[in-house]
């Protein structure tokens, strides 16, 4: 039994118990709390199969932004309404048991069964062939933002549309009748004046760093978010546009990312084709608006979910 | 049965657990996490299936992808919530009318 | 004659048939109710420019000419609309009696609301008849039959009351299913021996069929039969004709005497003797169960007519008993027989157009519904119940009328193929006729209204120039001539009796 | 031509941006422009496909496995083309009125939400289709939410049962990754040979789909979603929305080799399409509410989408000649004429209903009396589009439905037949209902409801699409012509 | 010739649409110009007459497009009755006078239908035409007898059309038959028949169709209903004519002559014996001097059935049989017109200045029909007598029979006289025109038929003037009359039961059989009533019974709506879609 083995074992457990106790905690509290203590186990776990890209995201994006957003509506509602059960009170438990277990039997078996694919006829060699034409050195952002780029650009759109959805929520799709906190801000000034400038930096990093290590515009944007949470948290309106930044802001990203393509269609060399020597260069732009963009966006997510002040919801169309 | 294999089966475990506790529940809070478990499942098979193929040097396309898939589940997350979150105060403000 | 030695022709001459019906029905639905003239115009344009293609067509296709315009449906399957004896001899069936049943309606709905919406929709559905009456294979004639269901729908429930509603829903209820279960039998058809196109004297390839799998062929058989019979109101699937009597006068007489009844009837037709071919159902046994069904529809919706009081009730009822006789026509394997049921689509729609004609004049002037209401009626309504009386006489089947000619025709036919019984049936259905006619005949002429009737008490003052209005009485009366001339001029050249007798020697070669 | 693949996905998504920036009235006008030429973009896609045959477009120039290949075969040149008529005629409606939209950010949701039709149905590639997958359901549960309060949780739920059906395609799609390293349709088929991994990701990712698009007894969301939502709304989800995710379906079956080993898990679907048929149709015809009863009308009619599997898979396996093979040509143009004659009937349905509703103030059956009258090209765009939907000649959905009969017949499935015909009736009876309140005619006048006035174009645009749904079927051959370019079942003699 | 002949179908014909369609103008012009058109109509038969006239020598006509293509002719059969119909006809039309008849256009209009009919039955050289014409006179008729709209016109006129109609369809049965066996051409009728193996049903068929017209016992109950009620020009067509028209239809259509039918034959003769001899007492009961007139025309067309079963029976005999049975239609025929004429006239001149001649003219036509000697009754009943020969019936010689026919004319007649001369009388006098038709039809009765007899029939011979062929016809008219004297001596005397002595026609109402018959038909109606009721109970019932099944068992549309409601909640649909996926899973993997 090797020591990798005995992590593994920890490892495996430590997810097990904190998605089991997230999931089956009584309490919406303790689950939520459970549920960020399962997002950073899962960070380790990317890490440990040599995912770092992914363990970085999972820290900033899932444990972090996630946490952040499912944090402040259990704290606005910490305990749930009345429900209603269906059935006797064991009916539940036991489908789902008996369902469970017949899928991950099921699912589980089919899936030790497939592949592995021998070693060189998939697409990870290639794209460790290809890195170095795509304008950056790093693989998984290669991937990302050229290679698999209209996957990104669909991505983007995805989240930008979530944000658009979440605004349309709120009258004339604004959010500047959600209350800002004043004096009583959750958060310790002390903390935002000191986390902030270290996070933004971190976010810098992780951007530029991203074109040849692990990092890039979604992790950089997602502690950007956090950053700009924060700051709105102790008390700076601002942080986080509400009114008539709010939609370039959001929309900035993905609108760059069309340009890009509009721009390359109209430069006849077909979408989203990128040429030598620009295409590092334009990468890295487009990274920066990106994060950017997704930082505001995450933010604004954040922001959109709380009460807006009484009597300015969404009233009745006209 | 290798270390891939585990993770791979751990994924399909979260993924049905997830999923199970998502149909079953009452609470739409419960759900949103539920949800969140049962992506991170399906996004730990995809990173099994990387580690699998090579565990040297894992494929990174699905590294890729599934950074796509957590970007694409924290949207839904904030959109989820937001709905969830409105959902309940307008639940909550027709009990205190009726009442 | 086979299919091999008639010269067919690509022409757009059938094309231009079902548009000179369809034009109007999509024009009028856009015209404002106020636009009487406009409407009129372009409803009575549609009907003489129909008539005067049948009279076009009529000679060149006697002669031996067809003419055929297709286009693919789906692959392998094409949308033929050709001109041929039949399709001619329903087709011009259908076009005079819109014509006079558009002048009818016209003078029907003269100052009623939703005319546009009435008159699209009867256009629809005459344009649905003429489809059926031109389809040259069974798909083409599937998709006019349902087209003519829905048409009707509106034209039923068109008073939108709730009996009209309730009576318009049974009838899509019946005529609907109905066309599923022809669906299913076509498609059934279809897929066992490929798309059929009508043929004289049956397919060659259902010919096979029958030959090599008659179990099958005889299930066919009866899964299209039982689609068509619903229509046909053969009995026991006649129960919505009655129901469908709600509608507007103009309605019920399209419904009767060339629609809905006849497209099924017509189908009938088409069934045994363009698809299957007399010899071929002969042999497979399937022309005598029919045969039984139609006699018992003929007595059966007879001996309900008796029970009848009302006067569009006993009319329908009627229709159950004499449309059968069509069917009866054709389930013997005899010419005389075929032509006899062929020649009374016309003989009946004939008459019993006139009828209803009749009815809605009752109805209109004297808002008379019932038999028991008529006494006397004769004498204000003088060429109304003149009318009704030559159409009555000539249900009964006596001479010189119309339906004489049918029950000639087919009395002989029905010993000519060996089943002389058939002859009771005829003489006891003509039986039941008189018995539920002439009470009729003899209140309108021969009884004395009933003390302070509305109308006699009116009649005492001053009697109007005209009993009722043109519109009204001149297609009652020129339907009762016509039924008249079927009959005294049936052995005439181009007399529906001769086409019906050209029709029937094609199918037996 | 090939760079009018993406341009069919980017454009949108950039007028959604422009949309969304631009002040309400401006960003109507935009969208209605955009959409227009959107609907002239799929005319021109298909006209292109069914010349000259399937395009196909590597985006970024990175060749395929490497990059994301961007495909136009047959049906995904109808697809488009559906959602581009449809998308168009929607779009006017829309533009009619601000109710219908139910709020500003209609425009901009919405023509993302068309980008990402167009991308599942363009999309080569497995993972391209999950987040184009990703941006419909999520584009879908947006324009509920537009309902207002009352939609908000049906629109939650709807985004859960989104979520969950493309969790579980992601599954497949990593199980199918495992197998093959690729995410190329084209290419995993190459190499992909059956067996039970194949198997079970085909019918995780069946049963995925088959969540999304509503198949019984899936389908509880989707009722009060569609029947929620405003009323430009509703005939995008019912006419558009559920067909992308069956689209997915058939992709998947037809792409994937190794499907005609999963007959069992075909009949299965096929059974619960059917069971649906009859079900959702008994069901629409006890509802009270006419978007409700359309909806039902909805799950009702993907049932009969769902045939296509038993129908077709024995056929991909089996010789050219035989009697299979036939059938599941039959049943594939069969389907598509379903498909497309659902897409315009339905959107005309639920248009009409959504006029309706807004003319009555309600759209309970009770409330629409009289209608018949003072609405008729409604009631008619109403009566049109419930006649297709039975698959009663000479529609669209006739076509579609004698293919499918032929192919039940020439497959030796005859059990189908009943239901394909029962459904059809029950189909008609429900529209019979809906019609025979609006045909009721209240003794007096003023025991009906005032009207409120409608624009023109909510009245025209779905009679035309209703019309257009009657027409096509009497001339559909170049519309089945289309499906079959690029079909691995070739063409029908 | 075919000129003539187009005249002789349109005269009649325009003359009724000139009527209808005259009384639908204005009141005034329909009056006036209505009583010109029935002034002038009497002449709209003499074309037909020329015919008559004319006899073979006017040729065939074919006309191949009317109705199933016609042909007429007048052949050695049908001249003597066409021109029987001409003149009856013609007489009644002429009695139908504008202001004294009521609603005198719409009799000519119905007399000049009926003309066309019965003239048509008797000069149709084919088949259809034939039977077209048979029913346009049959329905024309009933015009002829509803025409007074009285209580018992309607009764009548019901059983007519009810008898009417039931006798066009064994007709058209029989006649369908026939046709199919080829014979189409009249001429070639009855050696089709004769060949044809369905031969007995045709028979059948046509003895039941053709005896309802021709007054066959049991189908003669309308007779006694319809000529009391109709006036009396029309009474005169309708005894005169039209029930010669059954008989012709019998003379053209059973293989008189081809083959031997004894058992039908004799059938025929016994149920026209029993018609023959019963009638009479029927009639002596009735108290309406028409109704006595019309048993006297059951009688007498008893006498001519017996005539049509011996040719049936007996093929050697046949032709003598159809030749007398023409002339006895002949002579019946217009003396029994005169008769019936003659009770209008009678009361129209019985009280003025005529009254002698009408005395006498009544007293011969009643002679004639007796068959005293030298009338046209002798004639006819001599041909008969020579014609039946030896033919026997149970056993009776019918030669022996058939003068006691006569007796019961007789009798008949002397009662019939009686009831009228007691009769009432019309105030008005009566006018000349139709006194003088009478008269000529009176007259013309006798002598026509002896001129007949004599030319255009070929009878083989007349009967002389010897005594003991005078004395064959004089003493069944003799016996007749002294048995009328006895029974006037008895009743006088008081010596007569009260039935007997003063008959009130209550003791067995005109239309004897009828009576029994009209009950059995309302206790068949009742019947078929009360099967309905039992059935709607039946009804009931059951579908009490479906809704109690109905009831416990919930409807299909009832348990899906409450399924889905069920799935409407999140968990429910959770639960459903964990199955569903396991359920797949589970059978892909297997």
């Amino acid at each position: 039994m090797t020591v990798g083995l005995v992590l593994d074992l920890v490892l495996v457990t430590a997810v097990l118990v904190s998605a089991g106790l997230a999931l089956f905690v009584p309490g919406r509290v303790a689950s939520v709390m459970m549920f960020l203590v399962f997002g950073l186990v899962l960070a380790v776990v990317w890490a440990r199969l040599g995912a770092p890209d992914v363990a970085l995201a999972e820290a900033a994006i899932a444990a972090g932004v996630t946490g952040a957003l499912l944090l402040d509506a259990v704290t606005e509602r910490p305990r749930r309404g009345p429900d209603r059960r269906v059935g006797p009170r064991w009916l539940m438990p036991l489908l789902g048991a008996v369902a469970g277990a017949g899928l991950v039997v099921l699912l589980g078996a089919a899936a030790l069964q497939a592949g592995p694919v021998e070693p060189g006829t998939g697409l990870g060699p290639t794209v460790l062939d290809r890195t170095d034409d795509s304008g950056v050195s790093h693989p998984v952002t290669a991937v990302l933002l050229a290679f698999r780029a209209y996957d990104t650009l669909l991505e983007v759109a995805v989240l930008t549309l979530a944000v658009v959805v979440v605004l349309s929520l709120h009258r004339d799709g604004r959010l500047e009748t959600v209350p800002a906190p004043g004096a009583a801000s959750p958060v310790p000034d002390a903390l935002v004046r000191l986390a902030v400038p270290v996070i933004v930096l971190g976010a810098g990093w992780l951007l530029v760093a991203g074109s040849s290590r692990p990092g890039g515009a979604f992790q950089a944007g997602a502690l950007l978010a956090g950053a700009l949470i924060l700051l709105r948290l102790g008390g700076i309106r601002l942080a986080v546009p509400t009114g008539r930044w709010l939609r370039p802001a959001v929309l900035v990203g993905l609108a760059a990312f069309l340009t890009l393509g509009y721009v390359t269609v109209a430069l006849g060399q077909g979408w989203l084709v990128l040429a030598e020597p620009w295409q590092g260069t334009v990468i890295l732009l487009l990274e920066a608006v990106l994060t950017v963009s997704i930082g505001a966006c995450l933010a604004v997510l954040f922001v959109a979910g709380r009460r807006p002040a009484a009597g300015t919801g969404r009233g009745e169309e006209p | 049965m290798t270390d891939g294999d585990v993770f791979l089966l751990l994924g399909v475990g979260l993924a049905v657990l997830g999923t199970v506790r998502l149909v079953l529940t009452g609470d739409h809070l419960r759900r949103v996490v539920a949800l969140n478990v049962a992506g991170s499942g399906v996004l730990m098979v995809l990173v099994a299936v990387a580690y699998r193929s090579n565990p040297e040097e894992p494929d990174s396309v699905l590294h890729a992808l599934v950074l796509t898939g957590i970007v694409i589940t924290v949207s839904v997350t904030g959109l989820a919530l937001a709905m969830v979150r409105r959902v309940e105060r307008d639940e909550q403000d027709r009990q205190a009318s009726h009442e | 004659m086979t299919p091999g030695e008639v010269p067919v022709q690509n022409d757009l001459v059938p094309l231009v048939m079902l548009l000179a019906s369809l034009t109007p029905a999509v024009l009028i639905f856009f015209l404002r109710e106020e636009q009487v003239r406009l409407r009129t115009v372009l409803n009575l344009g549609g009907a003489l420019a129909k008539v005067g293609l049948v009279i076009w067509l009529v000679p060149p296709v006697v002669g031996g000419t067809r003419l055929e315009w297709r286009s693919t449906l789906v692959p392998g399957i094409d949308l033929v609309l050709r001109a041929e004896p039949l399709s001619l001899f329903f087709a011009g069936l259908s076009a005079v009696l819109w014509l006079v049943t558009t002048v009818f309606a016209i003078g029907y709905f003269e100052q009623a609301p939703h005319r546009s919406r009435f008159f699209g929709f009867f256009s629809l559905c005459v344009t649905a008849s003429t489809g059926i009456a031109l389809s040259g294979n069974w798909v083409t004639f599937l998709i006019f039959y349902e087209l003519l269901t829905l048409a009707t729908y509106p034209l039923v429930a068109h008073r939108q009351t709730p009996e009209a509603l309730a009576g318009a829903r049974t009838y899509l209820a019946y005529t609907l299913t109905g066309g599923v279960v022809l669906l299913l039998g076509v498609a059934w058809l279809t897929s066992l021996v490929g798309p059929v196109e009508f043929t004289d004297g049956g397919v060659e390839e259902v010919a096979r069929l029958a030959q090599e799998q008659p179990v099958v062929a005889t299930l066919v058989f009866g899964t299209i039969l039982t689609g068509l019979a619903v229509k046909a109101a053969l009995v026991p699937l006649h129960g919505w004709l009655p129901k469908a009597m709600v509608a507007p006068a103009p309605v019920s007489a399209l419904l009767h005497a060339v629609a809905v009844v006849k497209a099924g009837v017509f189908g009938i037709v088409r069934l045994v003797h363009h698809t299957y071919g007399p010899e071929v159902a002969q042999a497979l046994g399937v022309l005598l169960p029919l045969m039984l069904l139609a006699c018992v529809t003929i007595v059966y919706g007879s001996v309900r007519a008796l029970r009848q009081d009302s006067i569009k009730g006993r009319l329908a009822y009627s229709t159950v008993s004499q449309v059968a006789y069509v069917t009866l026509g054709v389930s013997m394997v005899s010419v005389l027989a075929t032509t006899g049921g062929v020649v009374h689509i016309v003989h009946q729609g004939l008459m019993k157009i006139t009828l209803f004609f009749c009815a809605g004049l009752f109805a209109e002037v004297l808002s008379l519904h019932k038999v028991s209401e008529l006494p006397g009626v004769g004498r204000r309504m003088p060429l109304t119940s003149a009318a009704f009386t030559v159409a009555a006489l000539g249900m009964i089947g006596l001479p010189p009328m119309a339906g004489f000619v049918s029950k000639w025709q087919l009395g002989l036919g029905s010993i000519e193929a060996g089943q002389s019984w058939v002859v009771v049936v005829l003489v006891l259905s003509s039986l039941l006729n008189a018995a539920y006619f002439l009470p009729v005949v003899y209140a309108l002429w021969l009884r004395t209204p009933e003390e302070g009737v509305q109308w006699h008490v009116e009649q005492r003052r001053e009697r109007p120039a005209v009993e009722a209005p043109k519109a009204l009485l001149l297609p009652a009366v020129v339907t009762a001539v016509l039924a008249l001339a079927a009959g005294l001029l049936a052995a005439a050249p181009y007399a529906p009796l001769d086409m019906a007798r050209f029709i029937a020697e094609l199918s037996y070669g | 031509m090939s760079d009018l693949l993406a341009a069919l996905v980017l454009v949108p998504l950039g007028a959604a941006v422009v949309t969304a920036l631009l002040p309400a009235r401006a960003a109507g006008r935009v969208g209605l422009v955009v959409a227009l030429a959107l609907g002239a973009g799929s005319v021109l896609l298909a006209l292109e496909v069914g010349s000259s045959g399937v395009l196909e477009a590597a985006l970024g120039d990175w060749s395929i496995p490497l990059g994301i290949g961007l495909r136009a075969d047959g049906l995904s040149a109808l697809m488009v083309l559906l959602t581009g008529v449809v998308g168009a005629f929607v779009s006017v409606y829309a533009s009619g009125s601000a109710a219908a939209r139910g709020g500003a950010l209609f425009w901009p949701v919405w023509l993302v939400l068309w980008a990402g039709l167009n991308a599942v149905y363009l999309a080569a590639d497995l993972f391209n289709t999950y987040v184009a997958l990703e941006l419909v359901g999520l584009g879908a549960v947006g324009l509920v939410a537009l309902g207002g309060p009352a939609a908000l949780a049906a629109a939650l739920r709807y985004l859960f049962v989104a979520v969950l059906g493309s969790l579980a395609y992601l599954l497949g799609v990593g199980l199918v990754y495992a197998e093959t390293a690729t995410l190329d349709i084209a290419t995993a088929g190459q190499r992909l040979e059956g067996g039970v991994v194949m198997v079970t990701a085909l019918s995780l990712m069946t049963v995925g789909m088959a969540l999304k698009t509503a198949l019984f007894p899936l389908h509880a969301w989707l009722p009060p979603a569609h029947s929620g939502a405003p009323a430009a709304v509703s005939p995008l989800l019912s006419a558009l929305v559920v067909k992308a995710s069956f689209y997915v379906v058939v992709r998947l079956w037809f792409g994937l080799p190794g499907a005609d080993g999963a007959m069992a898990v075909a009949t299965l679907v096929g059974v619960l399409g059917a069971v649906g048929v009859v079900w959702a149709a008994v069901v629409a015809l006890r509802q009270t509410h006419l978007k409700r009863m359309v909806a039902y009308s909805t799950v009702a009619q993907v049932g009969y989408l769902f045939l296509l599997l038993p129908l077709a898979v024995p056929g991909l396996a089996a010789p050219a000649g035989a009697a299979e093979a036939d059938a599941a040509r039959l049943a594939w143009s069969g389907v598509a004429a379903l498909v497309v004659a659902h897409g315009l009937a339905k959107s005309a349905m639920f248009m009409s209903a959504g006029t309706l509703a807004r003319a009555h103030g309600s759209d309970r059956l009770d409330d629409l009396h009289g209608a018949v009258t003072r609405m008729p090209a409604v009631a008619m765009t109403f009566a049109l589009s419930g006649v297709c939907l039975a698959g009663l000649p000479p529609t669209l959905a006739f076509v579609g439905k004698w293919q499918l009969v032929q192919a039940a017949l020439a497959a030796g499935q005859w059990w189908w037949v009943p239901v394909l015909l029962v459904g059809g009736l029950l189909t008609f009876a429900y529209t019979a209902a809906g019609l025979r309140a609006m045909f009721d005619e209240p003794q007096r006048a003023d025991e009906l409801v005032e009207l409120r006035p409608v624009a023109r174009r909510m009245v025209v645009a779905p009679l035309v699409l209703a019309v257009l749904a009657v027409a096509l079927g009497l001339r559909s051959v170049e519309l089945l012509a289309l499906v079959e370019v690029g079909s691995v079942l070739g063409s029908l003699p | 010739m075919s000129a003539l002949w187009v005249v002789a179908v349109l005269a009649p014909v325009t003359t009724v649409l000139l009527l209808a369609v005259v009384g639908l103008g204005p009141r005034e012009v329909s009056a006036r110009g209505r009583t010109t058109l029935v002034r002038w109509a009497p002449l709209a038969v003499l074309p037909a007459g020329l015919l008559a006239l004319a006899g073979p020598r006017a040729g065939a006509v074919d006309v191949p497009w009317l109705v199933l293509g016609t042909r007429l002719e007048v052949d050695e059969l049908g001249r003597p009755l066409l021109l029987l119909a001409v003149l009856l006809y013609g007489v009644a039309l002429v009695a139908v006078r504008p202001g004294r008849t009521t609603r005198a256009p719409v009799l000519s209009g119905f007399l000049l239908m009926s003309f066309v009919g019965n003239a048509g039955v008797f000069v149709a050289a084919d088949t259809v035409t034939f039977y077209l014409c048979f029913t346009v006179m049959s329905l024309a008729a009933y015009g002829l007898v509803v025409h007074e709209n009285t209580a018992s016109a309607r009764r009548a006129g019901r059983v007519y059309i009810v008898l009417a109609v039931a006798s066009e369809m064994f007709i058209l049965a029989g006649l369908l038959l026939v046709v199919q066996e080829g014979g189409l051409l009249v001429a070639d009728a009855a050696d089709v028949v004769a060949g044809s193996e369905a031969r007995g049903v045709i028979v059948l068929l046509l003895l039941l169709g053709f005896g309802v017209k021709a007054g066959t016992v049991p189908l003669h109950v309308w007779l006694p209903l319809a000529h009391p009620a109709a006036p009396p020009a029309a009474s005169a067509v309708l005894s005169g004519a039209m029930l010669k028209a059954g008989l012709v239809g019998w003379l053209r259509y059973l293989p008189l002559g081809e083959v031997a039918m004894p058992g039908w034959g004799a059938t025929l003769v016994v149920l026209a014996v029993l018609g023959a001899f019963l009638a009479v007492p029927a009639g002596l009961l009735q108290a309406d001097p028409k109704v006595a007139l019309a048993y006297s025309s059951i009688s007498q067309m008893g006498f001519l059935s017996v005539l049509v079963g011996v040719a049936l029976a007996r093929p050697d005999l046949a032709e003598a049989c159809v030749v007398a049975a023409v002339l006895y239609a002949v002579h019946h025929g217009l003396a029994k017109g005169a008769l019936f004429l003659g009770v209008g006239v009678w009361r129209a001149h019985g009280a003025g200045p005529a009254r002698p001649w009408v005395l006498v003219g009544l007293g011969v036509a009643a002679l004639a029909v007796a068959g005293a000697p030298l009338s046209s009754g002798a004639v006819a009943k001599y041909a008969a007598k020579q014609s039946v020969g030896s033919a026997t019936v149970l056993g009776v010689d019918l030669a022996l029979l058939l003068p006691l026919v006569g007796t019961g004319s007789t009798l008949l007649l002397a009662r019939g006289g009686w009831l009228l001369l007691r009769g009432r009388r019309d105030e008005r006098p009566g006018d000349l025109a139709t006194l003088v038709a009478w008269s000529v039809l009176v007259v013309g009765g006798i002598t026509l038929t002896w001129l007949l007899a004599g030319r255009w029939v070929p009878v083989e011979s007349v009967p002389g003037l010897e005594p003991v062929t005078l004395w064959d016809a004089a003493w069944p008219v003799l016996l007749g009359l002294g048995l009328a004297g006895l029974g006037w001596w008895l009743s006088a005397r008081e010596r007569l039961p009260a039935w007997a002595a003063h008959p009130d026609g209550r003791l067995l109402p005109p239309g004897d059989l009828l009576v029994p018959e009209e009950a059995m038909v309302r206790r068949l109606l009742h019947l078929e009533r009360r099967v309905e009721v039992a059935v709607a109970r039946a009804r009931q019932v059951l579908g009490r019974a479906g809704l109690f099944v109905a009831d416990r068992s919930p409807s299909p549309t009832t348990l899906a709506a409450t399924g889905d409601a069920g799935l409407a909640r999140w968990q429910v649909s959770g639960a459903v879609l964990l199955a569903v996926l396991l359920l797949v899973l589970a059978v892909g993997a297997w």
